[in-house]
């Protein structure tokens, strides 16, 4: 990762494509979107966040974080036309190296300033990766944790107002690209202490392109363009997200010329929106799989025949084809291109094959015990249908399982440690570059199924822990590479879930909107991706 | 007064009400129905109870029937105080006193073929087979003129007289020695009253019945009483055997009632002796004579003093400061 | 009785009132009512009285309609008259008293503006000129306090004031006919005394005629100048009150008249008549009462005509009972 | 009066009283909100830490005594999902509830009350026909159908008017017609019933034996009277004002308070639910004290009661 | 009014009048359109496992979003298929099934756990009374929809809690209607003349005092009975009813909100359904209500 230190090239691009493209909505904005001067945006959203948490790991938080933060240090998405370019290039670190061992030095850019006019400082940053925020007895967001903790960093230091020292416990190889994941994303100290987390969660102060002036709780929320941002005049004057949680409604809204971009539109209506001369469809892939997590817990699943007898029995391409047509695919176990040197082409995983779970089944001594499958409503597009699905083809391997459709992802996960849940719908987000996430973050002992958490649905095997542990600390690519394959063996052996499909989206927006949707779930609306043609 | 032979007896019998709770919060107000009130019913008599609406006539009629509860004095059958009744006895009196109400379509279940209703009685109190019941309830039907045809259908289908008759029939079939009849005609047409006025009669003679006959008609009361007690605002104003009541009349408000009512004979016209103003309301009587807001002939001890109730020795009674005339006992 | 009072103001002929259904509830009623007198309509229930008097003011249910007949009034057919005009009989020239006068006043209207509004209506007085001349009504038909009693709504005032206030109403525009439906079944004895006397009082003192329906005997006797006896929609006998009770011909008022104990002396067994009034649905040929007549002839299955004797005394009988 | 009033007032407290141990009561049972709340892999520690926070590690009597003492200090506490004030949250979103509910009551009333009166009035026409006929139409149409009927008319097939949220002028229409369609055919049954009882009371035909004009004899001797009934009903509808809202502003995205509710629902919000079913208790409570005052105030026989 | 123009009264003053047009426009036929298709539901319902042409969660995920018939689709499915293939004619079948049962079940609870309520609080008077009716006023301060939005998403759905839920709906009003019904038929004269008789109060009130207040329980049930229809498939529709496999009208409708742009069916078919068969109740109610209710009638 570290050969990315000193790409400076790609930033330098952005800037002067940044600067381009504010002049360009300066000088193009067109009646169609805005009353005079740069446009306004409206987006149809299927929900939004009631606060703002920066550090919190959610896809509807995420979506918003771009608009009125920045990270310490970026992926380039928008390097490719599909917005999934995976390079990581400075942002408000300009460099950064590591000086020894087990410290890293980060370089950060001058002249940044967040909305309420104060300057980024070093100050700013050990702040916002540090103990009190990212971890410690009471951290303000405590899902910092899972990249930034106290048993991975011994210290932040503050050289200099414009360098910053991080000490971590034992040699770091990713260092980097933990700003990356998100919870990368800087905060102003002084504000953020003077009123205190929930009042900064409510008006929050990044530096981002866009700064955050009205937040209505579940109904909308609006941002006005920030103009000394660093970055370059942001092109939109302002960004309003109203939540339209009907597919169909956002769609309509849009048609009507209410919204200018809408997200989450699903297949059945992608061409409904093509048809129209004025609207255009943005599809985009996302780094993340909905998977089904199966419980060890459950006194039923606890049996790892039935776990893989559950995954045998499904034809989940036949499923996805079905529902998503060849927009996306079921992904191998952790097998993603975008890890780059660990991406394994020829991983498989559990394939449908009713014989080899009908054995599984009869050597475990299933005897149509009903498993749960619980669901959020809403949590996922289509989950609700796949379950339905699912339930269907479980029925013809004699597996007997019955949905139970939650609201809030809590309560679908509710009772889940004490083993009253067979199987949860979930997603990983694959944070960042890295085969550490999401099979070692997210499923390790850190993440939310580990015993002890709330949601615990995983106990485990020792030799998971084992492998896991050394290759966390393994700073050799080969060697990390073949714990990572072993990793992925314990993981496909034991089956505490499996993959549904890759997540895929939909953006339809005006045509003369020229915007790139991420390959993760951040909306970036500043100078370098967004844009307004005639 | 001979109280060896009498059926019944009200012994000083009062009821004060407080009216129905609505619900906790909502207040109670007493008010005296009956002021002590002494009455006998004897063996095969017709006893009438005559007054106004708010007389306390019908409350009076309940409390014999023992439907409801004196507050004060006591109700004895055949001595014996109706309150210290055991459940045999209770159902026993239940069988010999029965009730017949003024409106006879209300006074029958809407929902019941007649017979049923009739033969009810008897399916209460379990007597004979379904059959014998079935039999019984049409020969007491057919003996108060109600054929086998009427017997089958609804009361609603029933005409007024006839409603009435299948009441009668109802009252009766238990063989009860005392019935109280509470306005039982005037709900009716004038050419039926006359009809169940004599059916009545008869049943008297044949059956050996008492009747208690509460009726503010006093025509009606006196073709068919024996013995009469006026009452005025819960009271007893006067009491006497029918004719003496008529001929001669004591206490003015009995007079008033007389005279107030028309007489269907244009030769007889009078002038009427109309009574002046309406019931004072009962809740706040002054402590005198009740009728003393409305008697011509009220003097400052009438507003004063209550006058009690005094007997002469032909058993006619009176209550009333203005009538005391010799012979009459202390 | 002076000559005047001899010349009908009303005149109903040949009156017939059905319901829906086709039941014919009045046939062929004919009565007049002269000025100042009280007539009595008398008969039982489902006779057809009170259907005849409202049929008069326009007032039928309605499932109710007049088919024939006329009532002549004032030189106009009141059952031809539309709505607007009979507005401009109604209350003014023929007045009308229900029974059960609690009901019969709006709850939420003070007595006051009750019996203002119809000299409002009628005679175009202002508000405090009819509010006066109520006051004068009240206090004339016996109601203590009438000024403070203006102001009182109906259910703080007993049976019998509302009834009072009822007459109040209907002479407020001194009417040449008051038609009193049944005014004082719902009342006790002592009150109704206070209330016919009452209406025949002011009836005299204004020469206003009274339709008296009722079913009591005793208050015709008392009251009325003439009398008209019905009998299941059809008018049996009718004529001065003397004639009628003391003479009458036909068997239903004489049944009628037998079959009431007397208060003012003691009779030892009522003659009744037996059997019951027909229904209208199975109102039997000809004389409707000939079913329950001791006297029923073969010809009485023909509706006999009115036979007319000595000053207007009719009856309608085949077989009438002897003169007295 | 005042007695009569005093015993409803009385009536109205205790029940309110009934309202809050319930509302506290059974949205208690419903288990720990903190976890439900805090992100998945939070620990147990910052768990306790919040349960602390919120005194839910309190006894149940204690937090009842609390609760009720800070509810009546006008302190509902906090939403669990981003700490703010539950009365500032409810602050928020009840004007657009009550810009919609408002416009949407006046008009079922309005249309409601004159569709059922004259239908009485002309009772058996072709009129009274065809507004029963609407009515019962109105009635029995359930309200989120209703909705998206029109969404599917007027926002897909005819792109004239908006399908959600509240984000111009027409945005109201159609919540509005929706809203105001069930109550106002409701109302229209009613009022009908109402008004013919009352043509058919005795005092009715005094009014026209007295020679009154049919437009005095409806308008001065019918309509009040009639009117207490139907001001029942309105009171009835008034304080369903909140509750029918819930399905419509889901329905159409409105952002008020019905919809707050099903969101607090589905995240089990406590506080937000607990503040929320006792606004729509009080609101219901007070709406039918209203009625009350109402009678009072047109009923003689109640306004003369000692 | 004492001839003709008087109708008949029952005991307690309510005169009783047969009526044999109903109200609603188009006369008769209306009501008997609207038997006609109850009966249909009801049948439908009863036999939908043999009437539905394939089981309600079958599904084929080729045949997705198939239009019915009248709008360009096939007899294979002749009301179309909704998200996942499934036969939209038979889970309309299923579905009417299960919401008629839920409504049947809410009905006869709420009408009998509310009669009994009030008929014991009119018997038995007193704190229980007091008791009983402070209920009342606490249940109607309380909108049905409010109550069942806390106790199902905080105690979760499940079916017997659902169809409690649905038998609290409207027992206030039965169990006020009860109580002032028995309160008053207690003081009629044709009940004092059983007790007269010596009758037991069980007796009383269940053969005499419970047959004539039926009628205006039975106008409450058809009052009562599509307003709980309409309240199980708000619920449904606001996804806080029944879970899948289980179809109800409202879950249907609710299912097919996403879709209404490209397959306005899933939602408008079983949203026709629930507005006929609530219309249809609400015609015959009505009728039902003439011949009962003088209150209402003309």
């Amino acid at each position: 990762m570290s050969q990315h230190n000193h790409t400076k090239l790609p930033l330098d691009r952005r800037l002067f494509m940044g600067g381009l493209a504010a002049l360009g909505g300066a000088t193009l904005a067109r009646p169609g979107l805005a009353q005079s001067g740069r446009p306004e945006l409206v987006i149809g959203i299927s929900g939004l966040p009631t606060s703002m948490m920066p550090g919190r790991i959610s896809n509807t938080h995420n979506r918003l974080k771009m608009v009125y933060l920045d990270q310490l240090i970026a992926r380039d998405y928008n390097a490719t036309p599909e917005g999934n370019g995976f390079d990581i290039v400075p942002w408000l670190a300009e460099s950064w190296s590591q000086i020894e061992p087990t410290v890293w030095e980060f370089k950060l850019r001058p002249g940044v300033k967040f909305h309420d006019g104060t300057e980024m400082t070093a100050e700013d940053v050990a702040f916002s990766f540090g103990e009190g925020r990212m971890w410690g007895e009471n951290p303000s967001e405590p899902q910092g944790e899972r990249y930034f903790n106290g048993g991975l960093i011994a210290g932040i230091d503050v050289v200099d107002p414009l360098t910053v020292r991080i000490r971590t416990n034992a040699p770091d190889l990713i260092m980097p690209l933990r700003f990356v994941s998100p919870v990368g994303f800087v905060v102003p100290k002084a504000y953020y202490e003077k009123v205190g987390p929930d009042e900064f969660f409510l008006n929050p102060v990044g530096t981002g392109p866009y700064k955050m002036t009205r937040l209505e709780r579940d109904t909308l929320i609006e941002f006005e363009a920030f103009d000394d941002y660093w970055g370059g005049k942001p092109p939109a004057s302002k960004i309003t997200f109203r939540v339209v949680p009907e597919m169909s409604s956002r769609v309509a809204g849009l048609l009507s010329g209410e919204f200018d971009i809408i997200t989450d539109v699903e297949p059945e209506l992608v061409s409904t929106v093509e048809s129209h001369d004025e609207l255009k469809v943005r599809k985009v892939n996302y780094e993340n799989q909905v998977v089904i997590v199966i419980s060890t817990l459950h006194p039923v699943t606890s049996d790892k025949r039935i776990r893989q007898a559950l995954v045998h029995a499904l034809d989940r391409e036949a499923m996805a084809k079905a529902l998503w047509g060849d927009a996306t695919h079921v992904p191998e176990p952790f097998a993603f291109e975008f890890y780059g040197e660990y991406y394994d082409p020829d991983r498989r995983g559990r394939k449908y094959d009713m014989e080899k779970a009908k054995e599984l089944l009869e050597s475990a001594g299933y005897n149509g015990e009903v498993l749960n499958l619980r669901i959020q409503r809403g949590g996922y597009p289509k989950i609700e249908d796949a379950a339905q699905i699912m339930a269907e083809m479980w029925k013809k391997a004699g597996i007997n399982v019955e949905i139970e459709i939650r609201k809030g992802s809590a309560l679908a996960a509710e009772g889940l440690p004490d083993g009253e849940v067979a199987m949860i719908s979930w997603s990983n987000g694959i944070h960042i570059p890295d085969p550490a996430t999401p099979i070692w973050a997210t499923w390790g002992p850190d993440g939310p199924r580990a015993p002890g958490k709330k949601e615990s649905s995983w106990d485990h095997p020792q030799s998971f822990i084992d492998v896991g542990r050394a290759f966390e600390v393994e700073s050799d690519p080969e060697k990390r590479r073949e714990l990572f394959k072993q990793l992925v063996d314990i993981w496909v052996e034991e089956t505490p879930g499996f993959p549904l499909w890759m997540r895929a989206d939909w953006f339809a927006m005006k045509k003369e909107i020229e915007w790139t949707p991420y390959s993760f779930f951040y909306l970036d609306f500043g100078p370098d991706n967004l844009s307004f043609s005639t | 007064m001979t109280e060896g032979n009498e059926l019944i007896r009200a012994e000083g019998v009062g009821r004060s009400f407080a009216s129905r709770r609505t619900s906790m919060w909502s207040a109670t107000e007493a008010v005296q129905a009956v002021v002590d009130v002494s009455i006998g019913i004897r063996r095969g008599e017709t006893f009438g109870l005559v007054g106004e609406s708010g007389s306390g006539k019908s409350t009076l009629g309940r409390i014999m029937l023992g439907m409801m509860k004196p507050t004060q004095g006591r109700v004895l059958w055949h001595g014996t105080d109706l309150a210290g009744l055991d459940p045999a006895e209770r159902a026993g009196f239940r069988r010999r006193v029965q009730m017949i109400f003024q409106d006879p379509l209300g006074n029958l279940d809407p929902r019941m073929r007649v017979l049923a209703q009739v033969r009810e009685a008897l399916d209460i109190h379990a007597e004979g087979t379904p059959e014998e019941r079935k039999r019984k309830a049409l020969a007491t039907l057919a003996s108060v003129g109600i054929d086998e045809n009427l017997a089958q259908r609804y009361p609603h289908q029933l005409s007024g007289g006839q409603q009435q008759r299948v009441v009668i029939a109802r009252a009766i079939i238990l063989d009860p020695d005392l019935v109280i009849c509470d306005e039982p005609v005037s709900a009716l047409d004038v050419s039926v009253q006359a009809q169940v006025l004599n059916l009545l009669s008869r049943l008297q003679a044949e059956l050996g019945l008492a009747y208690l006959f509460i009726s503010h008609d006093l025509a009606v009361v006196r073709y068919i009483c024996h013995r009469i007690a006026v009452l005025y605002l819960g009271r007893i104003v006067e009491e006497a055997e029918t004719e003496a009541l008529f001929a001669e009349p004591r206490h003015p408000y009995t007079r008033a009632l007389i005279r107030s009512v028309p007489v269907a004979d244009p030769a007889a016209r009078r002038k009427r002796e109309v009574l002046q103003g309406e019931l004072p309301d009962p809740g706040s009587l002054p402590p005198g004579c009740a009728f003393a807001t409305r008697c011509s002939l009220a003097t400052d001890r009438c507003r004063a003093e209550a006058p009690a109730l005094q007997t002469d020795s032909d058993g006619h009674a009176v209550a009333c400061h203005l009538v005391e005339t010799a012979g009459t006992r202390a | 009785m002076t000559a005047a009072e001899h010349i009908p103001i009303l005149s109903v002929t040949g009156l017939e009132i059905e319901f829906a259904g086709g039941l014919r509830a009045v046939r062929g009623v004919d009565f007049s009512v002269r000025q100042g007198e009280v007539l009595g309509l008398v008969g039982e229930s489902g006779c057809g009285k009170s259907v005849t008097c409202l049929s008069l003011l326009g007032l039928l249910p309605a499932n109710g309609r007049v088919v024939e007949g006329s009532a002549m009034f004032d030189g106009q057919d009141l059952l031809s008259l539309d709505e607007k005009r009979l507005n401009r009989v109604r209350g003014r020239q023929i007045a009308y008293i229900s029974q059960n006068s609690t009901q019969a006043l709006n709850p939420i209207l003070t007595i006051g503006r009750q019996i203002a509004e119809t000299m409002m209506t009628h005679q175009g007085l202002d508000l405090s000129e009819a509010r006066r001349r109520a006051v004068e009504l009240l206090d004339r038909v016996g109601v203590p306090q009438p000024s403070k009693r203006l102001r009182a709504f109906p259910h703080q005032f007993s049976g019998g004031m509302n009834q009072r206030v009822m007459i109040a109403m209907a002479l407020a525009c001194d009417p040449a006919i008051v038609i009193a439906d049944e005014p004082t079944t719902a009342l006790d004895v002592t009150i109704q005394a206070q209330i016919l006397e009452l209406l025949a009082e002011i009836a005299r003192e204004r020469g206003t005629s009274v339709v008296m329906i009722t079913h009591d005997l005793g208050i015709v006797a008392e009251m009325a100048d003439r009398v008209a006896v019905m009998y299941a929609g059809r008018l049996v006998e009718s004529g001065e009150v003397t004639d009628v009770f003391h003479n009458p011909r036909h068997p239903y008022t004489r049944g009628l008249l037998a079959s009431r104990p007397r208060i003012d002396r003691r009779i030892e067994t009522l003659t009744t008549i037996e059997g019951q009034v027909p229904s209208l649905r199975e109102m039997p040929p000809g004389c409707p009462f000939s079913p329950r007549c001791e006297g029923a002839e073969p010809r009485c299955a023909n509706m006999p005509g009115h036979t007319e004797l000595d000053r207007g005394h009719r009856y309608a009988c085949w077989n009438p009972e002897p003169a007295a | 009066m005042t007695r009569y009033l005093s015993i409803k007032l009385a009536r109205a407290l205790l029940t309110m009283l009934l309202v809050v141990s319930f509302a506290f009561v059974v949205l208690r049972l419903a288990g720990d909100p903190v976890r439900t709340m805090m992100p998945e892999d939070v620990s147990p520690k910052v768990i306790e830490h919040y349960r602390q926070l919120w005194g839910l590690d309190r006894p149940l009597w204690e937090q009842y005594l609390r609760y009720i003492g800070s509810a009546l200090r006008g302190d509902f506490g906090v939403s669990f999902q981003d700490n703010r004030g539950v009365v500032s949250l409810i602050a928020e979103r009840l004007p657009a509830t009550l810009r919609l509910g408002i416009p949407a009551y006046l008009l079922a009333v309005v249309f409601g009350t004159t569709m059922g009166i004259v239908a009485a009035l002309r009772r058996n026409s072709a009129t009274d026909r065809g507004m029963m006929t609407i009515a019962v139409f109105g009635y029995a149409m359930p309200n989120f159908f209703l909705g998206i009927v029109l969404i599917l008319i007027f926002s897909v097939w005819l792109r004239i008017l908006p399908s959600s949220g509240d984000t111009r002028s027409s945005s109201i229409i159609l919540p509005m017609i929706t809203l105001a369609t069930a109550h106002a055919a409701a109302i229209a049954r009613f009022a009908r019933s109402a008004m013919l009882e009352i043509l058919n009371e005795p005092y009715m035909r005094t009014a026209r034996a007295k020679g009154l004009s049919a437009m005095v004899r409806n308008l001065r001797h019918a309509l009040p009277n009639a009117l207490v009934p139907i001001v029942t009903i309105m009171g009835l509808k008034f304080g369903h004002l909140v509750a029918g809202a819930i399905v419509i502003e889901t329905v159409f995205a409105w952002p008020g308070v019905g919809r707050l509710l099903i969101q607090s629902v589905d995240t089990r919000d406590l506080a937000v639910v607990q503040a929320l079913v006792l606004m729509v208790a009080a609101s219901m409570i007070t709406a039918n004290f209203l009625v009350d005052v109402f009678y009072g105030l047109i009923d003689p026989r109640v306004r003369t009661q000692k | 009014m004492n001839d003709l123009t008087r109708t008949r009264l029952e005991p307690g003053g309510r005169p009783l009048r047969r009526r044999w047009l109903p109200r609603l426009g188009g006369g008769g036929t209306v009501v008997v359109l609207s038997t006609i298709y109850l009966l249909a539901v009801v049948l439908t319902a009863l036999f939908a496992g043999w009437l539905s042409p394939y089981p309600p969660t079958e599904q084929d995920l080729l045949a997705r979003l198939t239009p019915p018939v009248f709008a360009g689709g096939t007899w294979a499915h002749p009301l179309g298929t909704d998200t996942l293939g499934r036969d939209i004619l038979s889970r309309l079948f299923h579905g009417m099934r299960v919401s008629l049962s839920l409504a049947l079940a809410g009905t006869v609870i709420g009408a009998a756990l509310g009669t009994l309520l009030g008929f014991l609080a009119a018997a038995i008077g007193g704190i229980f009374e007091d008791v009983v009716m402070a209920l009342v006023d606490f249940q109607a301060s309380l909108p049905f929809l409010i109550i069942a939005l806390a106790v199902l998403a905080f105690l979760g759905s499940s079916l017997t809690l659902f169809v409690m839920l649905m038998g609290l709906y409207g027992w206030e009003t039965y169990a006020r209607l009860s109580r002032g019904m028995v309160l008053s038929a207690q003081e009629r004269d044709h009940i004092a003349a059983i007790r007269s008789l010596g009758a037991k109060p069980l007796r009383v009130y269940l053969r005499h005092i419970f047959p004539n207040i039926a009628p205006v329980l039975i106008v409450q049930l058809t009052l009562n009975f599509p307003e709980i229809i309409l309240a199980e498939t708000s619920l449904s529709f606001l996804g806080l009813g029944l879970q899948p496999p289980h179809t109800s009208l409202g879950m249907m409708l609710g299912d097919g909100r996403d879709y209404l742009i490209v397959a306005w069916w899933i939602a408008v078919l079983p949203g026709m359904t629930i507005f006929l068969t609530t219309l249809s109740i609400s015609i015959l109610g009505d009728w039902v209500r003439d011949r009962l209710d003088p209150k209402l009638a003309d």
